[in-house]
């Protein structure tokens, strides 16, 4: 409700800004509280603003001792419990819904002012025990929270201190990455398929060359549609003579499986190949 | 206001509003401040920061619902990346059609399906096409005409071959099984051209059908085993 | 690919990602052009690209999830205008149960309790949960296997932080009577160790140098202004 603009500006963790000291705790019709009376005489509604703006029974506490720039490590127990129980019962009477821990920490107050009272007992190592001491490492437990809080409020925060871009990319559109496949993947999957169909447990047989079925789907895609291609045309001499014969068995091949026709017009003359069936 | 400032609260405006944005959403951003630009004050700074992106990655266009600093058209090709969908695994299924068609081919779908024992989704084999590493290389004559698919060179840079003979043989395949270790041997050797042992370019061309019939009868068994 | 070309693929992808780019999703940007550059040209561009910015409404951070071109802070002034909606204030309560989170995770409702002294209300772990800052990262293994909370890479990146470690230090704790261990041994949770807030545990609070004992007067403004 306040402070909103004063954090923006100050969001530096430096301990040394006074601006800071003056910031108001809350506004009364406009007008900004700094600090609490000390007859509590304040109109009712801001009174009810400033006792919900505490974060419990621990903030109340070190509101109170920071309120008389007491050391943590020295409050005067008595006097900071009457002050406390004067909030919490204007809490009461101004029937503020008060959790059940502001009064767990008034009998927690009330015990440690009666213990003050008593003679120390000595814990085992010869030290006198303060009864002050779990609360004092509450106090400053929750404080150190407290105040990474605020130093955490304090960082820029996207979408309210910085702002990511938001360019547009009209023309590209998303890539689909493809999945990457090696070739021992296929080999794997190859073998898979091998061991299902159990080709080799019924029959060894001698596998043709890959290069020959590499081959023949060469020829089948070049002989598409009605197009006769010479046959000599099929042969690279440059693959030498290991490549001459492959292709020529992807022709046979191809013939025995009907996929293409060889053409011959007239005795001696050029052969042809052309698919089948066009 | 200096006319620097203005035009650099401009731009980062239109770069994180996610929206083109009009000349008068731009006046509105300094309201709160109290320190109003002129509409002038605006277009020049508009027409300089245009200018400012020349020969950059962005341009400033003027759309329907205002002006966008958007990316240009020809670093279009690299922002497809930041929006890629994480890839999707292939599925088993479509790796052994793709190994068939491999080591098959030219082979039907129900050539594959027969081999595999179970039917081949329409999907993979439109998959294996769009990916480009299939194609029909033709039809077989037998009722329905099935068309036959074969591989590309697509599929073979892809998958790092010169050629398909660099893939291990059938029956080097089988025999990982008992010798894994042999694996990279079998990747490496060449084809078993030795079948053409004996063929000499000269003899090979002329050689009457009669000769090679018995060659092709032995992949014939082969074809049989489907 | 000239270094000032790469510069500009690179501002452009930053600029239109939406989110914060790794190093390595900068160098998936050229895959697909095939002329794919080295990591140290990439940072070198960065680095460009961080002092071209110089002076004007960017500036390039590098958070958690990567490096982000954003609107420097000084600029929310009149960006803020932009948008209808405001951005949420949040109540100390749930700034302080973040805190917590984020100082001690993993840790459970019942432990931010302990330290505040109040209980947490539900709708405050919803809202951090929804914005994603925090995240369930286990359950204790005590009766009633309460939810262990940590924080996001999104809670990261929203601070503009690179690492937890990057956090403002907590302020120590201050001995009642010189003996530094049995005040911090009544601490009731285990320091976090994947905090490295610059101590290890046995250090403890005292050691570390950067603890600023003047941050207390800080907080007492603070506390007034929700």
């Amino acid at each position: 409700m306040t402070g909103a603009e004063g954090q923006l500006e100050n969001r530096t963790l430096d301990a040394e800004n006074p601006r800071q000291q003056e910031m108001p705790f809350a506004f009364v019709e406009g007008s900004p509280v700094t600090e609490l009376p000390r007859d509590l005489y304040i109109p009712p509604h801001a009174l009810e603003v400033f006792l919900e703006t505490f974060e419990g029974p621990l903030d109340l506490l070190l509101y109170l001792i920071k309120r008389q720039n007491l050391d943590i490590l020295d409050i005067p127990i008595a006097e900071i419990t009457r002050q406390y129980m004067e909030y919490v019962d204007l809490m009461k009477e101004m029937r503020l819904e008060l959790a059940a821990e502001y009064l767990v920490m008034a009998a927690m107050l009330a015990e440690i002012k009666s213990r003050m009272l008593l003679p120390r007992p000595e814990s085992e190592d010869g030290e006198e025990q303060d009864p002050r001491a779990d609360l004092i490492r509450r106090l400053q437990e929750y404080e150190r929270y407290k105040q990474a809080a605020e130093a955490l409020e304090t960082l820029p925060r996207v979408g309210r201190d910085i702002f990511e871009t938001k360019v547009l990319a009209p023309y590209a559109h998303a890539v689909k990455v493809q999945p990457k496949v090696t070739v021992d993947d296929l080999i794997s999957a190859m073998r898979d398929v091998l061991a299902r169909a159990e080709m080799f447990s019924h029959h060894h047989v001698q596998m043709e060359p890959l290069s020959v079925r590499e081959r023949m789907s060469i020829i089948l895609g070049a002989v598409k549609g009605d197009q006769f291609i010479e046959f000599s045309a099929m042969f690279t001499p440059e693959e030498g003579r290991q490549g001459v014969v492959v292709t020529l068995l992807a022709v046979l091949e191809l013939i025995k499986d009907s996929l293409i026709e060889l053409v011959q017009s007239r005795p001696f003359g050029p052969i042809h190949i052309k698919a089948t069936g066009s | 206001m200096s006319p620097d400032q203005l035009k650099h609260v401009i731009e980062a405006a239109l770069l994180a509003a996610g929206r083109p944005l009009q000349l008068d959403d731009v006046i509105a951003l300094f309201e709160e401040s109290g320190d109003v630009p002129q509409r002038g004050e605006v277009q020049d700074a508009l027409a300089e920061l245009s200018s400012d992106w020349e020969g950059r990655a962005l341009e400033l266009v003027e759309v329907s619902s205002g002006f966008r600093l958007q990316v240009r058209k020809e670093f279009s090709l690299w922002m497809g990346r930041l929006w890629a969908e994480r890839p999707p695994k292939y599925s088993r299924a479509l790796m052994e059609t793709l190994a068939l068609i491999a080591y098959r081919q030219p082979i039907t779908r129900g050539e594959i399906e027969d081999v595999r024992g179970v039917s081949v989704s329409p999907n993979i084999i439109r998959t294996l096409l769009e990916r480009e590493w299939i194609r029909v290389v033709g039809r077989r004559e037998v009722p329905g005409r099935p068309e036959l698919f074969g591989t590309t060179k697509l599929f073979l840079d892809d998958f790092g071959l010169k050629a398909l003979d660099e893939m291990p043989t059938l029956a080097e395949i089988r025999d990982l099984d008992q010798h894994p270790e042999d694996l990279f041997a079998g990747v490496s050797a060449p084809a078993p051209v030795s079948l053409a042992v004996g063929m000499s370019t000269e003899e090979a061309v002329p050689s009457t059908p009669h000769d090679e019939a018995g060659q092709a009868s032995v992949s014939k068994t082969e074809e049989t085993t489907d």
